[in-house]
């Protein structure tokens, strides 16, 4: 069947499909589930699933390693979430030269046909959504924002705050935006970050938050200070704890993105080339979808008992 | 007179970094008009809570001469444990305990490692971070657990003192475990080895004192209060994530530094480690009150990181 | 050599370092009440010797045996908890610390009443006091018992390791060059201190390289030569010379020990 | 016989960390089938480059009784430099020694601290490691920049040796830099004036050693080790990231312990050091060959770390 | 006191340690060509006063001069420089290297030609040579030469810091205490080196607790108390009790430093 994994002595002579995935950390829940859903996809589908990562996100030189190691190990199939859509091309074209196929979940390589097939989501568009939502939940007040963002310089961190800022219609640089801090993602530097804001921005109405983590930490502050009611927190990602959220009112909207549907695409097409020798191709969108239970005009939007559905984690 | 003052700064350790925070203090006070406010000040004794226990407990293994790398890693493990047995049905009490006894015995295995095989304790705890980390990802199932539980919660109850000194109970507790580890250390025949036993190992052991059970003894003490980290974790954060506190091992570690103790073991004090998880804190929240971004503040940070033990280190040259 | 049982003996001691060979098949008695003087050039394997009696190193081969008691040091607590007691020619002390931690080292005292017990409260004052009392009977002048034990002056140290030992030895008092460092004035006080610690029924071993101190105060020489006893001569039945001849190797016991023979090379 | 081969272990420190090394390659070899064959001995090589460089650089600071937390993040400013020079214009030889230079400075600029104001290392390479990291994010604009120029991807180009083995420019470049500076370490005066200083300074200083000098040299010389492995790094990835090596200060001096040099100073040596970071590698590689999940890695990573330093250990003990 | 220019010469030298005054005025004159003996009780400030005169520790007050020119040592290596070579009481020796290393610590030689002048190459051999032919001047025995320092016994240890100053010493060699922990025979020879020096012209400062050894040595005799000099004499003129009674204190000099006062307490 597969022309090339017989001539490079990769292992499916018992027919199975061995599969390779490369998250960016092995600690982000979502990547979590996305190894899950592969892991369970792999299982229904008889395949071999390896899971490897990053030691921190960004972490290029643990990728490419992993990937040479998955290389000589014989698998079948890479399915990556680049760290860096630049730095990893050495190591899938390495890969693709031996026959395997790799496809990129998650985030886009640079350019995208370096890889065989994208399933990913557009984080730019997620930031986008969360700004206009907050834009139109603002009903015309002035924002006075605080943006509780991720790492400095990482892709998805710099997306979604640029959407954000798209989306909410606001400059990077604008005077409404109060003050900006770090958190990593994490919900205890979230809160220490949004405490420290507060002294000196106490009439914040809008808060940006990268994540649900930082969403959650950010709210315990303003909580803390009794400003939550008056505050409108938003947030990406889609977990069921920050569906959860949005159900108890903590914070207004997130914006839910689907892990376990690029998985199990992946796996799926990896199982398939294996079968038959046929590649998928180009991007899939996987799409973003605006959670909340208040919903306003212009944004489409669903409840969170639908959340609830179809939440990850 | 001068050489009763120098004298008083010589055998007070923490006597050079507390003039590095005061000064700390007293710039961010002038400069920024959100700073000196008793919410503010409260606010930042509550954000160096955790690292503050962690580095107590991070102090006492560096006093032998060690260093502990796994101390936030374990930290997370027992606020897991706790948070998702609760879930599980079991009450809080119970919990908690079984939390702290983890850390506990993560302690005890580093300790009897280090000790019973004579390997350096920055291997040991490196290779103890990254299996512990693991298997709290793994035990954690990729999500984290809120908590709502009463006792889990209990050290992030507030309180005002004086009608508007905001205080937590989690405050009280760090205060009574870091006046305990000092009386332990200053005070009782153990904290005298444990100096000893970190100043130099082979007089120690011809000394007569039982080198390995006082290093067994303080990475298991130390365990015990990376236990109660987690629960100051729980208290400030009610939420148990696997991926809290990643840098909280070189955050600790920084914290004992700039409260003046030596990373060669044998020298230095728990109150002066107070002291350097306080003025990280000031720093950050200083700087931000300053609005200053993220990333100058990450440089104010390391260069004011660097003064800060440099105004220790001459406060104390004189004697020289 | 006598009916006695040794306090402490020790046969065929053997301790390898790579290829050095520091104990090489020693043998050693002390003598209940005795003050045992162990003499020996630089490198004879003196200190060794005493550190596999004390406990610092366990001995590849051979054996210690504690008042006709087989015995295994694995550590110097060992040793300490049969009432040996020593001052180590490194003299082991905790550098950063102060005097009266340094001489209580291991053996502190705690508060009476619940102060001690409950609270495990040190007595620090006593200890101080204590300290000092012991350091003035040896004439160890110190300036101010605050002081790490870092900044002492060579002498000052040395009477710190003397008085720790002394103070303690509940069976067994050994000293490695003990008087090393010390004056003229301060010597004179350890060899009174060692009268004294055999005047209360101990005996004492005393390693030194100063002939006049060891024929001043020994009843028995053990002469050390190339990591292993070459005799055990009375201080009184021969001169200086002749057991500076034994250590450099220019003389020997006869088989019987009774006789000195002159080496030809 | 038996006294000469523990003399020979005792005096030729990589031997212990070599067992370790050789006993790791010997399981993997046996346990899987994809091992031992000289692609993937190749490519463990490949993978250690730029951490091992890191170490190389970490070896000598920590010879000294230092230790460099900044090391990762100078190389990675480096590599910034040098490819944001390059697509700016400049030539790739002008980018590469400007790339160094900077790195360069940063060493003399740590070491002018720590030997100047007598400021302990850790925390003057911790405040330089923040500082430096949020240089290079300012630098880089949130961006990761390709690079293309022959001379700054110079050090990744293969070749074929007999036909099959792969190696790189990189390798070599590596290989000549672990021998300098073995040579420098054992055979020239500054090297036994690093091991005295690290080993007492105090004693060093009283035999007439200029200890600040040397332990200055040190630093810069580590600097321009730190410069060096960012060429390797865009060897091996041709892309500058100011995210990547946020771990490469742990990792190297894991190399540096697992290579047998104390964390005390004054002990160990640069040919462990190079054992240390293949044995990390070989670890990573034999455990996916085995078909291992990186969380369980991470778990039997720690395990296997802890076991080769007491492996290492071990082979010592006899002496003792 | 004479019409020489000192080599070496201090005035009013002053040294504070928080509460401790180590040095307290102290003068000192060390004269060409002679062996100058320093005397005093443990803690007397012996050690601090050398370790002043060979930029060890920067004095608090007071001025130094060598050959009659003020200088100012911020280090040892300003000492060296101008060829003050010094045994410190604690050694100075970098434990973990080996025995031909500490010799030659910071004095390193080079191999000839270009291996040394390009490539910097150390004559290890040559100086592992150089090494035990210096240690066997002085009758140190020493197994192997390859062993690290920390792994001798307490006299080969000094005996490496003696032989180290004494190749080196350009102009003056200072020694504290280098007979403490060596033997009889060990010691004879190191008073023969002492000899050996002063006959190649370069005056000597000995440390000593060992009257004997000073007085069969010395040509003047400097007695330290307290942190300060209280006279200089003659041993040719002073019998040794008079000695120690100027070191406990028990006797003075009179103010034109020519007869000794009983000091009644
Ligand atoms: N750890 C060790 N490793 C290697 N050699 C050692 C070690 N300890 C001692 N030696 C060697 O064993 C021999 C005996 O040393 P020891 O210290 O017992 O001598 P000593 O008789 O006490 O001498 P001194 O009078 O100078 O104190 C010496 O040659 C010494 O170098
Ligand atoms: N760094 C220091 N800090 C505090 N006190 C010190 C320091 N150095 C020396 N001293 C004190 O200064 C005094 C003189 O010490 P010094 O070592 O000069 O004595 P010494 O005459 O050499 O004695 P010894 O014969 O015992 O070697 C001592 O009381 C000592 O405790
Ligand atoms: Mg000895
Ligand atoms: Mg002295």
């Amino acid at each position: 069947t597969s022309q090339k994994a017989g001539d490079t002595g990769r292992g499916n002579d018992d027919g199975k499909t061995k599969v390779g995935l490369v998250t960016k950390t092995d600690s982000n829940p979502f990547f979590v589930a996305l190894r899950e859903a592969a892991s369970a996809q792999a299982k229904k589908d008889g395949a071999e699933l390896v899971a490897l990562a990053g030691k921190f996100d960004g972490d290029n030189e643990g990728q490419v390693a992993a990937l040479e190691n998955l290389v000589q190990q014989g698998v079948d199939a890479i399915l990556i979430t680049p760290s860096n859509s630049t730095g990893i091309l050495g190591a899938i074209k390495k890969a693709r030269e031996k026959g395997i196929l790799v496809i990129a979940l998650d985030t886009e390589t640079e350019p995208k046909d370096a890889v065989d097939a994208t399933f990913a989501t557009d984080n730019l568009e997620a930031g986008k959504s969360q700004g206009a939502y907050v834009k139109a939940a603002l009903a015309g007040k002035e924002p006075k924002l605080l943006m509780l963002d991720g790492s400095p310089g990482g892709t998805v961190d710099e997306m979604r705050h640029r959407g954000f800022l798209a989306g909410i219609g606001i400059a990077e640089g604008d005077a409404k935006i109060l003050g900006k801090e770090s958190t990593n993602g994490d919900q205890n530097k979230a809160q220490q970050a949004m405490e420290n804001l507060l002294q000196r921005a106490a009439d914040v109405n809008a808060v940006y938050t990268i994540n649900e983590p930082a969403a959650r930490g950010g709210y315990a502050a303003l909580a803390a200070r009794g400003r939550a009611a008056q505050v409108l927190v938003g947030s990406i990602d889609g977990g069921c704890q920050g569906v959860q959220d949005v159900k108890d009112g903590k914070y207004a909207v997130t914006v839910m993105q689907f892990p376990k549907k690029m998985a199990e695409q992946g796996v799926q097409a990896a199982v398939e080339f294996t079968k038959s020798g046929k590649k998928p191709g180009g991007f899939v969108n996987t799409g973003s979808v605006v959670i909340t239970d208040k919903p306003v005009a212009g944004i489409d939007s669903k409840d969170t008992a639908w959340g609830l559905q179809n939440c990850w984690g | 007179m001068r050489a009763k003052t120098s004298e008083f700064i010589l055998r007070t350790p923490a006597v050079g970094p507390a003039i590095a925070l005061v000064a700390a203090v007293l710039v961010f006070s002038l400069t920024t008009n959100t700073f000196l406010n008793s919410d503010n000040l409260s606010l930042i004794v509550q954000q160096s809570l955790v690292v503050g226990t962690l580095a107590l407990g991070q102090t006492l293994v560096i006093l032998t001469g060690g260093i502990d790398l796994a101390n936030a890693a374990t930290a997370v493990l027992g606020t897991l444990l706790m948070a998702k047995l609760v879930v599980g049905g079991v009450s809080g009490t119970v919990a908690l305990i079984t939390g702290i006894a983890a850390a506990v015995a993560i302690g005890a295995l580093i300790g009897g490692i280090v000790t019973g095989a004579s390997l350096p304790p920055f291997i040991v705890t490196l290779g103890m971070l990254t299996i512990v980390t693991a298997v709290s990802r793994i035990y954690a199932e990729g999500r984290s657990y809120p908590v709502t539980d009463d006792v889990l919660g209990l050290l992030g109850v507030r309180q005002y003192l004086f009608g508007h000194i905001e205080v937590t109970v989690g405050m009280g507790l760090a205060l009574l475990m870091f006046g305990g580890a000092w009386y332990a250390l200053t005070k009782t025949a153990w904290g005298k080895h444990v100096y000893a036993v970190g100043n130099d190992p082979e007089s120690a052991r011809l000394s007569g004192i039982n080198a390995r059970r006082t290093v067994l003894s303080v990475y298991v003490v130390a365990g015990l209060v990376y236990g109660i980290a987690a629960w100051q974790a729980l208290g400030r954060v009610p939420n148990a994530d696997p991926n809290a506190f990643q840098m909280g091992n070189l955050d600790s570690i920084t914290a004992v530094v700039l409260g003046g103790t030596s990373l060669f073991g044998g020298r230095g004090s728990v109150i002066g480690t107070l002291v350097g998880a306080l003025i990280v804190a000031v720093l950050r929240s200083g700087l931000t009150q300053a609005g200053i971004d993220s990333l100058y503040q990450d440089v104010a940070t390391g260069v004011l990181v660097i003064v800060a033990v440099a105004v220790d280190r001459f406060s104390r040259r004189k004697q020289r | 050599m006598s009916e006695q049982v040794p306090v402490l003996r020790a046969r065929g001691l053997v301790k390898r370092y790579g290829k050095v060979t520091a104990i090489d098949g020693a043998d050693f008695d002390l003598l209940p009440g005795e003050v045992l003087a162990v003499v020996g050039d630089n490198g004879a394997g003196k200190s060794s010797l005493i550190k596999a009696l004390s406990g610092a190193v366990v001995p590849d081969e051979g054996e210690i045996s504690v008042n006709g008691e087989p015995v295994r040091f694995s550590g110097p607590l060992d040793a300490r908890r049969h009432g040996i007691e020593t001052v180590y020619q490194d003299l082991a002390l905790a550098p950063a610390q102060d005097i009266a931690t340094n001489v209580f080292l291991g053996r502190e005292r705690r508060r009476s009443g619940p102060l001690g017990t409950v609270f495990r409260l040190l007595d620090a004052k006593g200890m101080r006091e204590e300290a000092a009392r012991i350091l003035g009977e040896l004439d160890i002048k110190i300036k101010s018992m605050a002081q790490a034990v870092e900044t002492l002056s060579g002498g000052q140290r040395q009477g710190i390791a003397v008085a720790r030992a002394a103070a303690f030895g509940s069976r067994v008092v050994i000293m490695d060059e003990p008087t090393a460092a010390l004056g003229v004035a301060e010597s004179a006080k350890v060899l009174d201190l060692i009268r004294r610690i055999r005047d209360r029924g101990l005996p004492v071993v005393l390693i030194s390289h100063n002939m006049p101190h060891v024929f001043e105060i020994a009843d028995r020489v053990h002469v050390h030569r190339l990591g292993k006893r070459v005799g055990v001569v009375s201080p009184r039945e021969r001169t200086m010379n002749e057991v500076v001849g034994l250590i450099t190797g220019a003389l020997r016991l006869s088989e019987d020990g009774g006789e000195l023979v002159e080496v030809y090379r």
